[in-house]
């Protein structure tokens, strides 16, 4: 019984998410008159989860260890620092997702169904949890769709406009379809192997007698699933339609969050599965059954040039930005091709950076949205006259985004780049900062569309609320700060390293 | 009387005139009378000139002095190659003669100019130019080495320029003065890489050191070729000054300019300074060089007279006859006569000083009336300038009694000997040709403007002599063209103290079997001269003295004949001029002479079309090629542009515009993957799994 | 030397003034302007204190103990993982011969760019706020000698540029700024990727011994430093460091602008306002060459003499090409532009000589380039002010009209000519000098003075179609120039005939570092064995 | 009498798959699409159970098929929800004229 008494220790996070989901459901029927009281409850509920989150932090083990025949031990679930990290990050975003919420017309218009909304939120959210740190297929299958169930819903939460239910529509049958690939994929893993769980595949596939090809099929369902979830091309084909149909925080959720755990789970799968030695210098040595490298180098090339040459396109801001975090799927990508802790550490600084710039960036678009009712570029005609303070720190996190000094974004991209020349991946380097300078294109378009256009009587004076300056301002400083001062960041990513097995 | 002394009182008479020019351009709007205190400072600065000029012959007169300063030092560290750059003064016969020509002439024209500029708009301004070019002129006189040269050789040309153009509002006056620094600036250049190509092997700019350095027989990059390279190449600089063909287009038009100017820079001083370039490295020259040289000076001087001989603008014939002396003396000093090229560069800078001003005096009281042809009997009118004005003609064309005879005849033995020696015998030819054109041409002068009857009366009635402070000038200068200034015996020079112990040829330093045989030193003259001043071999003085008397006698022939022609034609109009022009031969030269053999539009047609072309041609191959990076781009840009509104912002040019391009074409076919239609996203999918597992097999 | 860190102040001065008119209200227009100038003019102060404290025989160059105002602390530093080693980025600023000409040109460059600015009409305190952080940008670009602190610097200089391009600019400024920012984005990442390519290859030693890679220049320099696997390691000279120092040139090569990377120039000139111009010709472009000596050079010595000769060759494309190009041109602002674009190939030439004369003389061509390029812009804007047309053809006459402008301007056009007795006649002659006495070059350099010739031809020929001639009666009431303009003429006249006069005044303060430069460049020292590391 | 074997469970359940993908991609009516989806978690459930069966692996294939057909049910409830939603929004449920949201 001990086991069960330190798996529900190691798993505290999920159960305090879950148990605020039930409490707000809960409270969704107590409060059904006046729910102001509810995003306060998420919102708690949000801190504490973060205090337990952060408690956690140098706690290693495994939850729901399962007795075999092998000898090492391992379990469901693996609790760890980089878990730790990646359940940070998706409890900022959450967090800050909570105030966006609280200032987004389009939200609060839906006054009688918050309780749901925050409900459903906090569905993701565990969903999240426990996809960053599940070590087994099957938990990998539920939590991606539980994470899933309550996005599509979310995704056409706003019922009122047409492009919402469209989008969610379109995400759910996409999702559906990539999940079940994935299970397709995971049964016949689960036949080749007899286990589901990713240590014991780790140790089977090393045997000689393996079906390659089965495998290599296998995996290949697997990772369709999980492409789906970061978005990386070619399974990105969701991204933009549901990003700019979905309500505007959500699509920011989804970018920020939903990335992060899906980039959690990628890791976790690969370095689990497929690496049999880590070397004194932390490059990783792979297991000879299937050739990630080149599958890897070849997608994030694709997702990133994809990406940035669609958003050249783009006249509707957001989903100029679903394009643009499409081309930052491909970025982080790189920090997994080189195989190496350098590059590991490279992917953990680039979502803190990530979660700041883009989450950023998204809020300047909410506000102008909730102003003038759309995103098209040409509402930010002379904006940066009429509104200095939105558009200055939205030219802050473009700035960011396309990676220029003095913004974290740099510091992000210089870490991939450091990751990639140290694994003399030079060519590679090469073509992603070409990428860096077409992104730059259509970054800039916006900047140009604020300031080098003189405002016109159409123009919008966005004129944000006290709190909403802070929260920009919240989200612009540390952009800078941490674009010359770097160094509390890379020690965090550096701290959150460990991951179990291995 | 030190040697510092003279070296202050020389650094002194340097700076006077520039202290002036500053004084103008800083308060000449509020004090409107200083250019009086500029006649004053020249006039100080000749005087001293004079002092110094004496005291040198004086005292030193063997002995060169020199003061220097290190201006630049850099490269001074281990392993680096060093750089020294001295500024300096060396003050030896020549250079105080020049001294004394330059202050005298300067002094001259300031008080002429006083009124013959009186009443312009930039009356002041005017004197601070004059100032500016006699500081600069002082300075190429006073330099002890090349760098300096060029620096003051460029201020020269920049004072020259603002001179010309001093009247810019006419388009023809800022034409000149542009035509004049450019043309200048193409021997500049030449110059320029000369004293590189010295520097670069020898470190140093100052003359004495370079020739010190051959003498000891080390050569640039270690050949005589590159030696003869640098000689001419330096000569270049000397082509461009000195208006020697091909590069002596400028001078005519420079009589743009007011003519005071003309007659200090542009016949006195400035255009000498070519000659005195080539006196100062006259000592590096090889026989190759000099042959080149000397087919130069004869070439222009025989083309210049026979431009002269028709034009109709009085400063015109005179600025084709300044070019066709220059010639001369650069051609004397090509065939090593080194003493009376600089004698004719003297006694030249006086006559034709004079004759400008007097012609200034002719044009000031004709109201700026320039063409000969309304002249004729100013005798009557103006009888000072005419007397001067005939003196100075009498020079020019070398009659006895004059300095002008006494220079030529020198210049012309020289050649004669010259032709005897080498068997170049067509420099003598051309050197005579051109002795009688000059008179022929100058005479015509004469008796167009002063003799015979007034052509046109209304002017006539009008011109009067001009007042005192335009023809003292013109007295003195045409005094100085008398004989007795320079020798007391007025057929031979040698007699003379100009000759005799002023200035002396001074010995080759180049290496021996690359100099004229005939001035290779012979046994007897190794230790001949004295104070280390070796005379010419004793073969070339010889020679010399043998053609004394033949090129005495010929050259007053030729005079003779070139006078009395001029009077045939145009006093006792015993030759119908105007026949001569019909008739079909004489008429091809005489349209060839009048357009000046159309060397300014062969110039115009060439050179600076092409330049001009190549300009425009690369302008567009900038814009359409370089820019667009693809040629085509443009036109595809324009059609992308087309598809989406923005794009045409970058959709210009250029390499931003083709990568924008590029770009906008592949986000395009990534954006019809984008159909919106869910079931064909799937499809893709399934695709792409499938090609994921084919293209990347499992090991 | 000085109490407090100097060169810090220099550097960060106009972020506080930018944060003070930050603070201001947009109306107060004038307080804006004058505490940019204030700042400016500080900062023109600090630039004199630094010369009068300057130590003139310190070399510097490789060597850190003889760098001068040093202020050096470790900015980042990650320790603790053993595989990842010590991460650390210093905040290294120190100047040297080579830089303190630039240091001098920036603060004045900047200066006179503020009086300038003074009729910029519309939303004066964004204008300021940026312009003087672009000062901090040039003037941080100068400073530093930690190749990641210089990079940062570079880029910051990058964005406000586009925004006073973009935002003050002419009809076409749109295109001019993006056109400008992509050609310098695109230089600035491959210099990012040589950056960290160097860092890996190099490595430095703590004091405790330890050795860490490292972004500090002066240790780049160091083959000592260079790990045998490293992939720029100048142990085993390969193919990957030669395609490293193409990138890196291209890189500063786009700055200053170098054929066939130069056709952003003439729209970013033509397109900017005047004061603008006068930053991009007077300050940015040295940056590019300042790059090359300051990098380019000391780190790979060894490309750099295979590749002398090509540097050299696309110096004289530059020097006849811009010359003709310019000749072509109806436009004033764009003469200029493309002059300058000749005017810096002489810079390229005397640097390619890598001859201690030929690159005081570049170094000193990039100082004259700056005060006299500097001055024709601003004689540009002075007309066009006043007539709102800049087409030459439209002028005329306006000598007699405007007299003592015409003053200026000519010695602005002779000084751009090279007449003797200013400041560019004396770099020139310094280029020329040294790169004739390369027999390699020496061809070229006998081409390249063919440029003398073309520069008097389209200098005087513009002098002529504007001021010459009679005078073009729509002009007959222009005014004569006010004070603010001889507050900008005057300073600039003073140094321009000061150094043609004078030149050693600033040869002296770069002389000792040209020599350490060339020494190590021609191999003479061995950097391995110098102490003070 | 033949054997039925581990084989036969894997050509059906193939067969299922593919049926499923073809009628995501070939349906029109978005409930159809559903019903593809639906198949193709079954074939995977058919696939768990028959290694389970067969390789002997104790009876995690079975309860893993168990927790599949749960989600399963619950997946289908929200999609019918949100069919339901876009129904209400576009008046009908064709896939392939739901393309508001393109390029």
């Amino acid at each position: 019984m001990t086991n069960l008494y330190q798996s529900i220790l190691l798993i505290l996070p999920e159960i305090v998410v879950s148990s605020v989901l039930i409490i707000l459901v809960l409270s969704d029927l107590i409060f059904h008159k006046d729910k102001r009281v509810i995003p306060f409850i998420a919102g708690l509920g949000i801190i504490v989860t973060g205090a337990f989150v952060i408690n956690q932090f140098g706690i290693t083990g495994f939850a729901f260890q399962t007795s075999s025949q092998t000898v090492r031990n391992y379990g469901m679930m693996a609790i760890d620092s980089f878990g730790v990290f990646f359940k940070l990050i998706v409890t900022a975003s959450s967090l800050l997702i909570l105030f966006f919420s609280h200032a987004s017309n389009e939200i609060q218009k839906t006054k009688d169904r918050l309780g749901e909304y925050y409900a459903l939120i906090f569905g993701m959210i565990l969903g999240m949890f426990f996809m960053i740190s599940a070590t087994d297929m099957i938990l990998i299958y539920l939590s991606m769709e539980m994470m899933s169930l309550s996005s599509y819903v979310l995704a056409g939460f706003t019922k009122l406009r047409d492009r919402s239910s469209e989008a969610s529509l379109k995400y759910l049958i996409y999702g559906a379809v990539s999940s079940g690939l994935m299970l397709f994929g995971i049964s016949i893993v689960y036949g080749m192997t007899g286990s589901t769980n990713l240590y014991v595949i780790n140790s089977l596939i090393q045997a000689p007698q393996i079906n390659l090809f089965a495998l290599s099929f296998a995996i290949v369902l697997i990772f369709a699933g999980i492409g789906y979830k970061i978005s990386s091309a070619p399974f990105h084909f969701w991204t933009p339609d549901v990003y700019e149909g979905a309500p505007i925080t959500i699509t920011a959720f989804l970018s920020v969050a939903s990335k992060a755990a899906g980039f959690a789970l990628l890791i976790r799968f690969i370095k689990t599965t497929f690496v049999s030695y880590i070397d004194s210098n932390g490059s990783w040595t792979l297991i000879n059954v299937f050739d990630w490298k080149p599958i890897l180098i070849g997608i994030s090339i694709l997702t990133m040039t994809l990406g940035n040459f669609s958003a050249l396109w783009q006249d509707n801001l957001k989903r100029m930005l679903a394009y643009s975090s499409i081309a930052h799927a491909g970025y982080l990508l790189l920090g997994l091709v080189v195989f190496s802790n350098q590059g590991l550490i490279a992917i953990l600084i680039y979502f803190i950076v990530y979660l700041l710039m883009n989450l950023g960036a998204f809020l300047i678009v909410m506000l102008v949205a909730n102003k003038t009712g759309s995103e098209e570029i040409d509402d930010y005609n002379g904006l940066g006259y009429t509104s200095p303070l939105l558009a200055v720190s939205f030219a802050i996190f473009l700035i960011s985004l396309t990676g220029l000094p003095p913004t974290a974004g740099f510091i992000g991209k210089l870490y991939l780049f450091i990751a990639l020349v140290d694994a003399k991946m030079i060519f590679v380097a090469v073509i992603a900062l070409l990428n860096s300078v077409v992104s730059l294109y259509y970054y800039i378009r916006v900047l140009k569309h604020m300031y080098l256009v003189k405002p016109t009587e159409s123009t919008a004076t966005v004129v944000p609320s006290l709190n909403n300056r802070i929260l920009v301002l919240a989200l612009a400083a540390p952009v800078l700060i941490f674009g010359i001062y770097f160094a509390p960041i890379v020690d965090l990513a550096k701290n959150c390293l460990v991951i179990l097995g291995l | 009387m030190s040697e510092s002394l003279l070296i202050n009182l020389s650094i002194i008479i340097l700076f006077l005139p520039l202290a002036g020019f500053i004084k103008v351009v800083l308060f000449g709007k509020k004090f409107p009378k200083l250019y009086l205190l500029e006649v004053a400072i020249i006039s100080i600065a000749f005087a001293l000139s004079v002092f110094v000029m004496y005291s040198k012959l004086a005292y030193y007169n063997t002995k060169d002095i020199i003061g220097a300063f290190t201006w630049i030092s850099t490269g001074n560290a281990p392993f680096s190659d060093v750089l020294n750059i001295e500024l300096g003064i060396k003050i030896d016969n020549v250079t105080v003669i020049m001294l004394f020509v330059v202050n005298l002439i300067s002094m001259l024209v300031h008080i002429y100019s006083i009124e013959y500029m009186r009443g312009d708009k930039r009356y002041t301004r005017y004197f601070s130019y004059l100032g500016i070019f006699t500081f600069s002129m002082l300075g190429i006189v006073l330099t002890h080495n090349l760098l300096m040269m060029y620096i003051f050789w460029e201020l020269v040309g920049l004072s020259s320029y603002l001179l010309i153009g001093f009247w810019f509002e006419k388009k023809s006056a800022a034409d000149a003065a542009k035509k004049a620094f450019i043309v200048n600036r193409i021997g500049d250049i030449g110059m320029f890489i000369g004293i590189l190509i010295l520097f670069t092997s020898y470190k140093t700019f100052t003359f004495d050191t370079i020739f010190a350095q051959i003498a000891a027989g080390n050569l640039p990059f270690g050949s005589s070729a590159w030696l003869t390279a640098a000689g001419i190449l330096v000569f270049m600089g000397a082509v461009g000054k000195s208006a020697q063909f091909p590069l002596h287009v400028w001078l005519p038009d420079a009589m743009e300019g007011p003519t005071p100017v003309s007659a200090l820079i542009h016949a006195a001083t400035m255009v000498a300074a070519g000659v005195y370039l080539v006196t100062r490295i006259f000592v590096m020259l090889t026989a190759d060089a000099m042959l080149v040289i000397a087919v130069v000076g004869a070439f222009t001087s025989l083309i210049a007279a026979t431009i002269a001989l028709t034009q109709n603008d009085i400063k015109k014939v005179l600025a084709y006859s300044t070019v066709s002396q220059l010639g001369y003396m650069i051609m004397s000093l090509g065939v090593g006569a080194y003493v009376f090229a600089f004698f004719h560069l003297v006694t030249h800078a006086f006559f034709k000083a004079c004759l400008f001003l007097g012609s200034g005096s002719v044009i000031h009281s004709m109201h700026h009336e320039q063409d000969i042809r309304n002249m004729g009997g100013l005798k009557k009118k103006m009888p000072v300038t005419y007397w001067t004005f005939l003196i100075s003609t009498i020079a020019i064309s070398g009659v006895p009694l004059t300095s002008g005879f006494l220079s030529k005849d020198g210049i012309l033995a020289g050649t004669l000997a010259f032709g005897k020696l080498t068997g170049h015998w067509l420099i003598p030819i051309i050197g005579f040709t051109v002795a009688a054109l000059t008179a022929f041409y100058m005479f015509r002068l004469v008796i167009l403007t002063f003799h015979g009857e007034p052509r046109d009366h209304h002017k006539f009635d009008h011109a009067h002599e001009s007042p005192l402070v335009m023809i003292a000038p013109l007295a003195v200068l045409a005094t100085l063209s008398i004989f007795i200034f320079y020798t007391p015996n007025p057929l031979s020079p040698d007699a003379g103290w100009f000759m005799s112990s002023w200035v002396k040829t001074p010995e080759q330093v180049t290496p021996v079997d690359t100099r004229f045989d005939f001035l290779k030193p012979s046994a007897e003259n190794i230790h001949g001269g004295h104070h280390g001043e070796i005379v010419h071999s004793v073969l070339y003085t010889e020679t010399m003295h043998w053609a004394h008397y033949p090129a005495m006698i010929l050259s007053l022939v030729v005079a003779g004949l070139g006078i009395l022609t001029a009077f045939m034609f145009y006093q006792w109009k015993k030759i119908n001029v105007d026949k001569l022009i019909e008739n079909k031969f004489t008429n091809a030269l005489y349209r060839g002479s009048l357009n000046k053999w159309k060397i300014d539009e062969a110039y115009d047609a060439t050179a600076i079309n092409g330049t001009l072309q190549t300009g425009s041609g690369l302008s567009w191959f900038d814009q359409k090629i370089v820019d667009g990076a693809v040629n085509g781009s443009a036109r595809l840009t324009r059609i992308v542009s087309k598809i989406s509104g923005w794009f045409d912002t970058y959709a210009v040019d250029g390499f931003v515009n083709f990568t924008a391009f590029f770009s906008g074409f592949i986000g395009l076919s990534f954006r019809k993957l984008q159909t919106g239609k869910v079931q064909t996203y799937i499809v893709l999918v399934v695709f792409s799994v499938i090609i994921l597992l084919l293209f990347f097999k499992p090991f | 030397m000085i109490g407090f860190p100097i060169l810090s102040l220099i550097t960060f001065l106009p972020v506080l003034g930018m944060i003070i008119i930050l603070f201001l209200k947009k109306e107060q227009t004038a307080v804006i302007k004058y505490t940019a100038l204030a700042i400016t003019a500080l900062q023109v102060v600090l630039a004199l204190v630094l010369l009068m404290n300057y130590n003139y025989s310190a070399a510097g160059v490789y060597e850190e103990k003889s760098f001068q105002f040093i202020e050096k602390f470790r900015w980042i530093n990650i320790t603790g993982i053993s595989w990842l080693g010590t991460v650390k980025v210093d905040y290294f600023l120190g100047i040297d011969g080579l830089s303190m000409p630039m240091v001098i040109l920036t603060a004045l460059i900047s200066f006179i760019a503020t009086l300038s600015s003074w009729n910029i009409n519309h939303s004066l305190k964004g204008y300021f706020a940026l312009f003087l952080l672009l000062d901090t940008g040039m003037m941080g670009v100068f400073v530093s000698l930690d190749f990641f602190l210089f990079y940062i610097f570079w880029e910051l200089m990058l964005l406000p540029m586009y925004f006073l391009i973009g935002i003050w600019g002419g009809p076409r400024k749109e295109y001019a700024a993006i056109k400008f920012f992509i050609y310098t984005l695109f230089g600035s990442v491959f210099m990012l990727l040589v950056m960290i390519g160097l860092y890996f290859s190099a490595t430095e030693t703590l004091a405790d011994g330890s050795k860490v890679f490292t972004f500090n220049i002066l240790q780049l320099m160091n083959s000592a430093n260079y790990t045998a696997d490293g992939i720029l390691s100048s142990l085993n000279p390969n193919n990957m460091r030669f395609a490293a120092y193409i990138a890196l040139f291209v890189g500063f090569a786009i700055k200053i602008p170098m054929f066939p990377f130069h056709t952003w120039l003439p729209d970013a000139h033509v397109e900017a306002p005047t004061p603008i111009s006068v930053i991009l010709a007077g300050v940015l472009l040295k940056m590019g060459t300042y790059g090359i000596l300051r990098i380019s050079y000391p780190v790979f010595p060894d490309v750099t003499k295979q590749l002398m000769w090509w540097i050299a060759l696309f110096g004289v494309i530059n020097i006849i090409y811009g010359a003709l190009v310019a000749l072509a041109q109806k436009d004033f602002k764009k003469l200029i532009a493309y002059s300058s674009v000749s005017h810096m190939g002489y810079v390229l030439l005397g640097m390619a000589s890598l001859t201690s004369v030929g690159i005081n003389g570049a170094i000193f061509q990039m100082f004259n380039h700056g005060t006299i390029t500097a001055m024709l812009f601003l004689i540009v804007g002075v007309i066009y002010d006043r007539t709102h047309t800049r087409g030459l053809n439209d002028f005329g006459g306006l000598a007699s009209q405007l007299p003592i402008y015409t003053g200026f301007v000519t010695v602005a056009f002779f000084a751009a000519i090279g007449l003797p007795s200013m400041s560019g006649f004396i770099s020139e002659a310094f280029v020329f000098v040294g790169a004739f006495s390369i027999d390699a070059i020496r061809t070229l350099t006998i081409i390249s003075t063919l440029g003398i010739l073309l520069g008097a031809g389209y200098m005087l020929w513009t002098l002529q179609r504007i001021f010459f001639g009679p005078l073009n009666e729509k002009w007959a009431n222009l005014k004569d120039l006010e004070f603010r303009e001889y507050a900008m003429f005057i300073p600039l006249t003073i140094v321009i005939i000061f150094l043609g006069v004078y030149p050693s005044a600033m040869l002296n303060i770069m002389n000792t570092s040209v020599n350490s430069l060339v020494n190590l460049l021609s191999g003479n020292i061995n950097i391995t064995s110098i102490s003070g590391f | 009498m033949f054997q039925v074997g581990l084989t036969h469970f894997l050509v059906v359940s193939t067969i299922l798959f593919s049926l499923g993908i073809y009628g995501i991609v070939t349906r029109k009516n978005a409930v159809m699409v559903l019903m593809g989806i639906e198949l193709i978690l079954n074939a995977a459930n058919i696939n768990f159970i028959a290694f389970a069966k067969y390789g002997n692996f104790g009876l995690n294939g079975q309860i893993i098929a168990l927790f599949v057909i749960i989600l399963a049910a619950a997946e289908a409830a929200i999609a019918l929800a949100i069919v339901l939603n876009t129904y209400k929004t576009f008046s009908n449920v064709n896939v392939d004229e739901i393309d508001k949201l393109k390029e």
